[in-house]
């Protein structure tokens, strides 16, 4: 990916930010020119696109499940205004419907897939469905949508979530979408699945993950104010951890300014309840969230 | 071609000649007005048990005029096709109008997970592309459609889809049962008296549910001339011989935005994921339905014109949806 | 179909025109008003459909195979410009793509195709491919084009052609496009077509037949100036004849009016080489062709 | 799921897993201009051997510019898509360019008639739609799609589709083998450089053959500016990063009608389909094509200006061809 693994960033580090825009400038940094994305529709996969598009990756197009293809939306969006929204489709270069992103991944022109999750497992499955037994003592969640899709048919998943415990885990309460499945050589294709697609990256606030070539979910780099230690406490199954893992850069004031005043004014996605962070220059002291 | 893999879910009947069948008896061929009342379109199209398709979805360019109407009539045991929608799914079974679900995805609160927990409502699970993919099946007449997503999953798992072996390059191939509704609703922006329909935008599946469902209801924000339709054959959307009803619903996608014509009222977003989220579809209900004869009553009562004539202001974007 | 069989026709019988004006007007009498048809790009059988909406059946549509729906042409048409042409598709409800007139038969929405062809069988099956034996000493055609799909998929199939020894026979060449088959019951769900649907009418200049309730061709009425013998000898394989072979009107002056200065005032189809008939007024008298 | 007849025929490989990863390997995914002439476009992305579809026809806003180069070129031994043909198949027949033909409907006469006895033609047998949709299968990425159409028919014997049972029904349900050809031409009226292009009017399969072949080549009436295309998105018909050249050739489908622009020419239509009749396609090319660098050298020599601006004038219908 340009930038290679998004640990390095061009500009000014950012004094204060929180753990949100972290995990967005992160995504960002590792988007690749000149390449299209099938972006889960809103919050932070759409953010770190749009940021990306804005400083390091121009000629990054992206298409939403509603068949919206490499528009130029016009920002800000409104509340959950990120799909079949004229703002967000403004000046597309084409217009479609559900049935044409899924064709048009289904062809293999989809190179990376960039979603948001509720719960990842150590072969990159997700869930989005339910959390406990499913049909016996489950809270129910709404469903894979475009995930499942995404995940299936673009050529590299790269997916967001939060350093939780109850997020990364040994096995998936559901696949609502699929992973590496159980694990084993094939497993994809054994379903159906085309081949030389699977997960490729795994981003927290904190944490940026990558897969052994056994299909692992594998810790390869941290942002600089954890410690590997602080992440595993917060893996319910603990990761394959990277013999050198890396350390991110924090969010530059370049990177801010694009995410604060432009994508995000009003802080709907960016401004999430997460912890902030400050850097005196020297080091990064985070403040609980 | 053996069959490798099945879903264990119940699933709509798969009966691409029954279907023919249907259309052959019931589609009119004959141009013939089909505008009416969103009151006489639900009430005449909609029976309980139906399955129930609607395009888009509450918030954005969706039928919501439409779904109001069902849960004014107080439809009941219906059979949702759950894709891409916010709080449609969470809204009709709040108000009591369904009894399964067919989930690509909806938005999740106490309202569903209540509904899911007591049984009152059962869940199949799919992808959103899955279910428009099913749907194109039964817009083709066909009995399924291959489809290289959705194996391996749990969902497959609790679907109707079957895994078998592509007889021409002898590889795993997922197959996906075609879906015929008995009933769609779909909001667009213009309309004839007939049913030719033009939406503007993008859409999710308009096309696909039009010609798959047994009956089609078309609301409207424009009633057009039928003159205007034939100067422009190519921004048809949706052939009136697919359409059994034509309703004029001026903000008929109302609190959300409709492409063109009017942006979303956030605050009534706001307002309506909560009513989701903290199960508290029936307040919803008792205020925005319920007292109402139909959306017009409504919108004079809670939203007014001024605030109406505000979120039309607010669409600044007119290119690409006004020909 | 309205004005039933085809055999009543309404206004002045003419007192000159060819046989395929003829063949033309006697397939417009049986156009049923408010159904669909799905027309063959050209020929007899769109001037057919014109001639009905115009005289008959104001109320009936027609797609042609290249996604035209319901247009209102601007006549005449140049030589072959009858699909994917500005004048074919003026004035349309809706233009699609063939996957559009394919799909839209393949769910039940044309109530009738409208076809003409080089050679047909006992079965109502047609042959547009090859006479002679195929693959070994034949004369190559065009294909089915779009007559397979209108002969499997419209409820039912109303055929055109000349009334000519080689045209009518036991089986034959080569099935482009499904009649009944072998003749069986329920041949053609066993080939996957769909229920219902099949050889409703063939059309010719002398004569129009049905079909047996065993699904055979059968001579159901005839030209004024034609014999059944005649007809007969014109059958390589004889068809049955109906009890009763009622008697086709001939043409109108209005009929041919229109067919002559509007439809196609170059008599581009209506004028090919076919034999003259003139009528005094009592009887009809066939001049050689 | 059991295989209940298959047809004898050759056809081209079913590879979706293939075709996928030359998408990933060739098709640009960024914006790049790819205008081009006729000449480099045909030379760069035709080869001999190849799967070649043209879209429409030579007399109907067909690629008849880039045909007759590929004619110029002497291109040999492709694999036609013969679908909703008149003289396109006899012409390149004619000329030499063809071994083998999947065929819908073409014009037949004497140069077919001839190479297929002679044995220098194989033809294989589908019918218009079968052909659309394998074209359709192929630009969803699948490996077949199921048709209600084509069983029990002999062409069926001589194609590349099965009858099999379908698994949801227990019917019997013809496949049809996917198609995703090697290249693929398409006239159309409007386009941008990057290979945006717009369909007006009607079409066969311009957005099926763009999406399912490795190469495109887009014709185009007029450049646009990307703007322009941005303006109206809901007007795209086949997205740029399904296309490989974009050519700017005015009078593109000439002798045909090309919908909005101009109307055919009859004389040079019933020339060239004297020429297919009597075989005398030799002397069509010696007359329209060898002597020339390029179809506008060829108007200049045998048509004139007036002449083209008469077929401008004489297409009076603009509604629906001109946003």
């Amino acid at each position: 990916m340009s930038r290679g693994d998004g640990t390095v960033a061009a500009g000014t580090p950012a004094s204060s930010f929180n753990e949100r825009e972290m995990q967005i400038c992160t995504v960002a940094r590792m988007v690749e020119d000149e390449r299209t994305y099938w972006v889960a529709g809103g919050g932070g996969p759409m953010y770190a696109v749009l940021l990306a598009i804005r400083l390091y990756a121009p000629g990054a197009q992206y298409i939403t499940e509603d068949g919206v293809i490499a528009p130029e939306p016009l920002l800000p969006f409104e509340p959950v205004m990120t799909m079949v929204s004229s703002r967000a489709g403004y000046r597309a270069l084409a217009w479609g419907t559900m049935n044409t992103a899924g064709n048009h991944a289904q062809l293999g022109l989809m190179d990376y897939g960039l979603l948001n999750t509720l719960q990842v497992d150590q072969h990159g499955n997700i869930n989005s469905t339910a959390i406990g037994t499913y049909g016996e003592r489950a809270r129910r969640f709404g469903g894979p949508g475009g995930a499942d899709s995404i995940a299936a048919l673009c050529w590299r998943t790269v997916l967001m979530t939060d350093q939780e415990k109850r997020k990364f885990v040994e096995r998936v309460d559901f696949i609502s979408s699929p992973g590496f499945l159980d694990g084993t050589e094939g497993a994809r294709e054994r379903a159906g699945l085309p081949p030389g697609t699977g997960p490729h990256r795994v981003v927290t606030p904190w944490a940026m993950y990558d897969y052994t070539t056994d299909r692992r979910l594998r810790l390869a780099a941290r942002a600089p104010w954890v410690t590997v230690e602080q992440i595993l406490a917060e893996c319910e199954y603990p990761p394959v951890v990277a013999d050198e893992v890396g350390v991110l850069s924090g969010p530059t004031e370049e990177e801010l300014q694009i995410l604060r005043s432009e994508l995000d004014p009003r802080g709907q996605n960016t401004g999430e309840r997460s912890a902030w962070v400050v850097f005196d220059g020297e080091t990064y002291t985070r403040a609980a969230g | 071609m053996r069959i490798l893999a099945e879903g264990e879910a119940p699933y709509l009947a798969v009966d691409p000649d029954g279907f023919r069948a249907f259309v052959r008896d019931h589609k009119q061929r004959a141009l013939k007005p089909k505008l009416m009342s969103a009151h006489d379109a639900i009430s005449r199209f909609v029976a309980d048990g139906d399955y129930f398709v609607f395009d888009c979805n509450y918030f954005q360019r969706g039928p919501s005029t439409l779904v109001r109407e069902v849960i004014r009539q107080g439809k009941r045991d219906l059979w949702l096709c759950g894709k891409f929608s916010y709080v449609d799914v969470g809204l009709l079974v709040g108000a009591g109008c369904v009894s399964r679900i067919d989930c690509g995805f909806f938005w999740p609160g106490a309202t569903i997970d209540r509904a899911v927990a007591d049984g009152r409502v059962r869940v199949f699970e799919y992808s959103n592309v899955v279910m428009t993919l099913r749907l194109q099946a039964g817009a083709m007449g066909l009995p399924f459609l291959p489809v290289r997503s959705f194996g391996g999953t749990d969902g497959f798992r609790h679907s109707g889809a079957k895994l078998v072996e592509d007889p021409f390059t002898g590889q795993p191939i997922t197959l996906a049962p075609a879906l015929n509704p008995d009933v769609a609703i779909i909001h667009v922006q213009q309309a004839d008296v007939y049913g030719n329909a033009r939406v503007f935008g993008t859409g999710i599946a308009h096309q696909e549910s039009a010609l798959a469902s047994k009956k089609v209801i078309v609301s409207a924000e424009e009633i057009i001339d039928t003159e205007e339709i034939r100067r422009d054959p190519g921004r048809t959307s949706v052939p009136y011989y697919a359409v059994d009803a034509v309703v004029h619903a001026p903000f008929g996608a109302w609190p959300g935005n409709c492409g063109g014509y009017y942006g979303s009222d956030t605050p009534a977003v706001i307002e309506t994921f909560a009513a989701i989220a903290r199960d508290r579809v029936s307040e919803y209900v008792e205020k925005h339905v319920a007292p109402f004869a139909d959306d017009a009553a409504m919108f004079d009562a809670l939203v007014g014109q001024e605030r109406l004539e505000k979120l039309r202001a607010a669409e600044t974007i007119t290119e690409g949806y006004r020909p």
